[in-house]
């Protein structure tokens, strides 16, 4: 059970891989690696289960943080030019 | 030969990854690449210990009560929290010193900077002989 | 970026909770992941958010560059110091038994205090670096 | 008054979070939260928008409907993908909220429902982006809008 | 009191400047932060001959941080070999430090004179650090404290000249790169010891024979200090960072960054895995010998060639690490000795040197080159007389320290029936004549401007001191010569 | 008992996995940046529902569910944010929606 | 088991690939963010091979906070890498060599996760018994960092302050003139 969902993870992931890399603007990667780390938060849950310890989840809550504040650093910095501008 | 080379395969994959980031290092001639190449380089290492201190069948190395069961080493897993946290200090280090040097030579090739350089050493001591020739007439 | 509502906003909510997760990491490494870098990272990171969305100049309102300057410095200071003061009471540098009135309470006093003294220094460096790299200016042309 | 009801939120966090109750990491815990709320009223962030809480009363109806409906266009989005049928569209909706924390609530609730995205904000008026006119249509029958503003609760 | 200071000496040298540097940094006045850095590095080198007194009791001091015995904790080592580096390095940052007092406010802006300081501080904490570690993944960590510190002031010589940047990049690059390969030898050996302490490591891989991961562990650590050490092909980053650096710390630089890599290569090689014999008479007669006579030669005539003054001693250092490696390689007590003494004598002379060519830098405001050195002897005397005293102790003249190192360097090459090495030194010794006499040519010979020059005792009495022991070590070289066989003896034991 | 909880959190797995790949493939399928963002919405809202929902059921009432939840709330905080911004500046850098439009564009 | 060789074969492969993307791209905002996804890829790795402290702060510190920096640094270079002129063949060959003497010896290393293996065997065992016993706290990684190899980490504190103290010090915002301060001994100059 867990491993299916492990593996369902690993198939979108794969496949959100591909939209990276075909990519066109800029915002589909920037939107596609976002989704992507949506998905690697639920794998990282799923394979604390998988593994019989599911007490990590600490690292899913981070890896949702650093995906939230990378995603917003980037924009910003296609917004702006810099990560200090004010605007 | 084909059970011995399992056992050691991700070894090769690690080794495969740290000679990649070690091209970026050495082989590549523009700064900013140079130290991505370094931080896959590290990261690489980092598995390689990582690797070292897999147990199979272990789990994560924090006591539980419930499960007795094997935990992995948990020396590894030290050495490489120490190792990630100088490998960030490097880099950032490193990303000022790039600044610095983008702003002082308004580039940030190899090729680029070392031929400026080339022409202001020249020019030093070019200069001063003049100088001094002056001071002798 | 704080012209937009959204983003404005979600920060202004997120901001604390963030924090909170970063000294939750930081006190609950004993008993789970974390500990004292993650912690750092992750409260300064919450400061970073807020630099990124209300601009580098409010960021270093809230956290005045001179107190970040000291925060850095005594975060090892804290370690090194709990390190003399085991040495003081005549023990080895950095043996904490002697801290407690039994071993294993110097040591969990030991570790708490030195992990403090990590997550202080880490995450007054990465607020630094964060700042120093934002506001540097601009590249003169060629 | 705001802070100490940020700080109790904070507090109750912690407990739910920490799973050791003993002397020691429960007063951590009471001088983190302290330092959070005192960071937080540095940066000025204790107001109506950073702490919303008049959304409270009714906000657990709220997201139960809100989840009925992420769920329903979860299901038709799921239908388009498979279908192929996409017909984007883009359109204005005006908005009756009056805070701005309301109208941020109304506008992600509407990019939380796949189908549809907001594009743009200005001053009570969003651009909205929908899949098809299908999705289009729900918000334009405002039917969020008027929750939301009941959420509110400023009228 | 007394009793925690003497049970704590080996880890209080390190600490002396490492906590030092974290208040340091937070002193915005310029003098009181010189003055606390001064007394951090007196006080260091106190402790250090208080070590030294203590290793003359008891030969091998063990010290277990956190109370955690050694194969679990961390240790501390200090012996008779040890101490060589600690006296040198805590020694000439002392020196170095008075002599900084001028030059650092000179060439850096004020307001970051006080981090300037603490980075300062923390290059000599490593470099201790390093020396006196007995745990190989320790020493990675004090690796890059050093490194990362010296690669700072390196780049804060930006403000005279931009290369600084790109020399101190260099170095930061190829430091990091040499220190992850060291990582990597120490992680395979772990791999097969399961022990990251040194004599534990010793201990262990004495019954693993023809092992391939213990062969290529060696290589990857031996490659990683090489890079550190600057041995010949490795040696790129070194004399761009030395010469763009600030005066002080080229100063500091020159005269003990490689002497610490040196002291741990030769402790890799003798003490760590003195069990595996034939791996290093291998390493030492296929590879590091003849890398360092290529280093011998290349570094002098690069030397000879070179216009910029500073970038010329620095090349010549390239040359004296060949000379240190050189001994090493030969593999006897003698030799290994002779490498110790001209360690220590190096350390003394590139000091000197240094100091005496930046502070003819400080007062012409200008890049030292050979050419506008003219006439700076008539102008400058006493700087210029403990120079020349230090290039006859670098060519290796009678009566000065060097010359005391490179007889015993030949009589060692001799005992070992290897005469042409003996030769091959010579003729570099005499090479390195050409571009020191080059350079006293021109300053004393050659008429240039007519200079009326104020020198300041601020400066020039750190170069008095160094000359001062430049010569003493010449006359009475008993102390060091002593020292360096205990040490050698020490580290090779009786195998040979 | 168990047996019950397994089979709903094997039907929630299921309907996450679903909506998972489904959106992926919509990320890859879509024409432009504003309907993949119909998809990546997808993505983070009903599989990570649902996913969180099967673990839940996976650990009844314990501090891991607490952190699953938060977890959950994380994401569908963040999720909008980012999706909004990312229109937003797409919007800003000029870049036209495909299809029909409706009004006035702001 | 077969399905724990399949997670990582899966993963290692995104990595091998990653780092590939890596030398060929030449946009410098996409090598950020291969960057940032290689080391997010490689905590993934770390938390299979059930190293989660690490896990969490490669998350945290590689991947979050270096690809912050590089971002802010980003603004400022230039956004494309040039081709360069000289060849790279000696790069290449060297890192060949290297990875060959690698692989050479990877088989005397131990196999993967055997208990037997010394590294398991010789001090591991104290510190795992030693952390319930002797120090009384479940995470043994963390005693370990804090206590039996504390002052290692006292070493990497320092590390990250001497990062920090070195960037504020190069990056200091330099006044507006470059108006070198005369030193007091002037050189007469008579010429």
């Amino acid at each position: 059970m867990f491993l299916a969902g492990l593996i369902a993870c690993a198939i979108t992931g794969i496949l959100i891989l591909v939209r990276i890399v075909l990519g066109k603007t800029t915002f589909d990667r920037i939107l596609a690696v976002n989704s992507l780390g949506t998905v690697i938060v639920i794998g990282i849950s799923i394979h604390g289960f998988y593994s019989n310890r599911p007490e990590f989840l600490d690292i899913a809550i981070v890896y949702a943080l650093i995906n939230f504040i990378g995603t917003v650093a980037v924009l910003k910095l296609f917004s702006t030019g810099s990560l200090g501008g004010d605007k | 030969m084909i059970s011995s080379t399992i056992g050691i395969w991700n070894y090769w994959i690690v080794f495969c990854l740290m000679m990649i980031g070690l091209f970026l290092v050495i082989g590549r001639k523009n700064f900013l690449k140079k130290i991505v190449g370094l931080t896959i380089f590290q990261t690489s290492v980092f598995l390689l210990y990582i690797t070292f201190g897999k147990i199979k069948g272990g789990t994560p190395p924090i006591l539980n009560e419930s499960i007795d069961s094997i935990y992995s080493n948990p020396l590894p897993h030290v050495l490489i929290l120490t190792a990630i946290v100088v490998g960030v200090a490097t880099t950032a280090l490193g990303l000022s010193l790039v600044l610095k040097i983008n702003k002082e030579y308004g580039s940030i090739e190899e090729d680029d900077i070392s031929a400026q350089d080339l022409v202001d050493y020249h020019d030093d001591i070019e200069t001063r002989k003049s100088v001094d020739l002056k001071f002798k007439q | 970026m704080h012209n937009n509502p959204i983003l404005r906003i979600s920060t202004k909510i997120l901001f604390a909770p963030i924090i909170l997760f970063g000294l939750y990491v930081q006190f609950h490494g004993d008993f789970g992941p974390g500990g004292g870098f993650q912690a750092g990272v992750i409260v300064a990171s919450a400061f970073i958010l807020y630099s990124l969305v209300f601009g580098i100049e409010a960021g270093k309102k809230l956290f005045p560059s001179n107190i970040n300057l000291i925060l850095l410095a005594l975060g090892g200071i804290i370690y090194g110091g709990v390190g003399i003061v085991s040495m003081l009471l005549g023990d080895e540098f950095l043996a904490y038994n002697i801290l407690g009135s039994s071993p294993q309470s110097g040591q969990h006093i030991g570790i708490l205090l030195v992990e403090f003294g990590v997550g202080l220094t880490v995450s007054n460096v990465m607020i630094a670096l964060f700042n120093a790299f934002a506001s540097y200016d601009k590249i003169k042309e060629k | 008054m705001k802070s100490f009801i940020l700080f109790f939120i904070l507090f109750s966090l912690w407990l739910l979070m920490s799973g050791h109750y003993n002397v020691l990491i429960i007063s951590l815990g009471i001088i983190s939260c302290a330092f959070c709320v005192y960071v937080a009223k540095r940066g000025k962030l204790i107001d109506d928008e950073g702490l919303p809480i008049f959304f409270m009363p009714r906000l657990l109806n709220y997201l139960i409907w809100l989840f009925k409906e992420i769920l329903k266009s979860n299901l038709s989005t799921a239908k388009v993908i498979i279908n192929g049928k996409v017909e984007p569209e883009t359109f204005t909706v005006k908005t009756s909220q009056v805070t701005d924390v309301a109208k941020v609530t109304y506008a992600n609730s509407i990019t939380l429902t796949p189908g549809t995205v907001t594009t743009k904000i200005q001053k009570g008026v969003f651009e909205v982006h929908a899949l098809n006119s299908d999705f289009g249509n729900d918000v334009r029958t405002n039917e969020m809008d008027k929750k939301v503003t009941w959420l509110e609760g400023k009228k | 009191m007394i009793d925690i200071l003497t049970k704590n000496l080996p880890i209080l040298v390190v600490l002396c400047p490492l906590i030092t540097s974290l208040f340091v940094v937070l002193i915005p006045n310029i003098f009181f932060s010189w003055i606390l850095t001064t007394l951090s590095t007196f006080l260091t080198f106190l402790f250090s001959i208080l070590l030294y007194q203590e290793i003359q009791i008891q030969s091998h001091i063990s010290y277990a941080l956190g109370k955690w015995m050694p194969p679990i904790g961390i240790e501390y080592i200090i012996d008779k070999v040890a101490i060589i580096p600690i006296i040198i390095i805590s020694g000439i940052s002392f020196i170095a430090t008075i002599f900084a007092y001028k030059m650092i406010p000179d060439e850096i802006e004020k307001k970051s004179i006080s981090k300037v300081y603490s980075l300062w501080l923390l290059a000599i904490a490593g470099l201790l650090g390093l020396v006196t570690t007995g745990d190989a993944f320790n020493l990675f960590v004090f690796l890059e404290i050093s490194s990362l510190a010296s690669v700072a002031l390196v780049a804060m010589g930006a403000q005279k000249d931009k290369q600084a940047l790109v020399a101190a990049y260099n170095y930061l690059i190829i430091g990091a790169v040499g220190a992850t390969l060291y990582v990597i030898g120490v992680g395979l050996l772990y791999g097969i010891t399961g022990t990251l302490n040194m004599e534990d490591l010793t201990n262990r891989i004495s019954d693993l024979n023809n092992n391939k991961a213990l062969i290529a562990g060696f290589g990857f650590m031996i490659i990683g200090i090489m890079v550190k050490a600057a041995l010949f092909p490795l040696h790129i980053w070194l004399p761009r960072a030395y010469a763009y650096a600030p005066s002080a710390v080229s100063v500091l630089l020159a005269a003990t960054a490689t002497k610490a890599s040196l002291y741990i290569l030769a402790r890799i090689l003798f003490s760590v895995f003195e069990n595996s014999e034939n791996l290093i008479n291998n390493t030492l007669l296929y590879v590091i010998l003849p890398l360092s006579i290529i280093a011998m030669f290349a570094g002098t005539i690069m030397a000879i060639y070179e216009k910029d003054i500073k970038r010329l001693l620095a090349h010549s250092s390239v040359a004296q690490i060949g000379y240190i490696t050189l001994a090493f390689a030969i593999g006897t007590k003698a030799s290994i000795a002779a490498g110790f003494i001209h360690m220590f004598n190096h350390a003394m002379i590139k000091g000197g040197l240094f100091i005496a060519i930046t502070s003819l830098g400080f007062f012409i405001q200008k890049r030292v080159t050979i050419n506008n050195l003219s006439g700076l002897g008539r102008a400058m005397p006493i700087t210029f007389f403990c120079f020349v005293l230090c290039s006859l102790s670098l060519a290796g003249l009678p009566l000065t320290a060097g010359f005391i190192s490179k007889l015993y360097l030949i009589k060692a090459t001799i005992s070992s029936d290897a005469i042409w090495i003996a030769i091959l030194i010579l003729i570099s010794s005499a090479l390195s004549v050409v571009y020191l006499w080059k350079m006293i040519e021109v300053m004393w010979m050659r008429e240039g401007r007519k200079i009326v020059v104020k020198e300041n005792p601020t400066i020039y009495i750190s170069l008095i001191i160094i000359t001062f022991f430049n010569v003493y070590f010449g006359l009475d070289a008993s102390l060091v010569v002593n020292g360096s066989f205990e040490a050698a003896e020490k580290l090779i034991g009786d195998l040979k | 008992m168990e047996l019950i909880l397994d089979i709903f959190t094997s039907i929630c797995f299921f309907i996450g996995s679903l909506s998972i790949i489904i959106g992926a493939c919509g990320l890859i399928k879509l024409p432009d940046v504003f309907s993949r963002i119909h998809a990546a919405g997808m993505i983070d809202t009903g599989g990570t529902a649902f996913f969180i929902l099967g673990m839940i059921f996976q650990t009844g009432w314990s501090l891991i569910t607490v952190k699953l939840i938060l977890i959950g709330v994380f994401i569908f905080f963040t999720s909008p944010v980012t999706s909004h911004v990312t229109a937003n500046l797409a919007r800003q850098k000029n870049i036209l929606p495909v299809g029909k439009k409706i009004g006035k564009m702001l | 088991m077969i399905s724990e060789l399949l997670i990582n074969a899966f993963l290692v492969t995104i990595m091998l690939s990653i780092a590939i993307a890596l030398i060929r791209t030449r946009t410098v905002i996409f090598t950020v963010i291969l960057t940032s996804a290689y080391s997010l890829v490689a905590a993934l790795m770390f938390i299979t091979l059930d190293a989660v402290d690490v896990a969490f702060t490669e998350a945290s510190v590689g991947a979050g906070i270096s690809t912050i920096l590089f971002l802010a640094a980003m603004a400022y270079l230039p956004k494309k890498e040039e081709e360069s002129i000289s060849s790279e063949f000696v790069p290449a060959l060297s890192c060949i060599i290297l990875g060959g003497i690698l692989i050479w010896c990877s088989y005397d290393l131990p196999e993967i996760g055997q208990l037997t293996a010394p590294i398991h065997q010789h001090i591991a065992p104290e510190y795992i018994k030693g952390s319930k016993e002797d120090i009384g706290i479940p995470n043994i990684v963390t005693s370990v960092l804090a206590s039996y190899r504390g002052y290692d980490t006292f070493g990497e504190t320092i590390v990250v302050f001497t990062a920090g103290v070195a960037v504020l010090a190069l990056l200091q915002k330099n006044p507006a003139k470059k108006n070198k301060s005369q030193p007091k001994q002037k050189i007469r100059e008579n010429a």
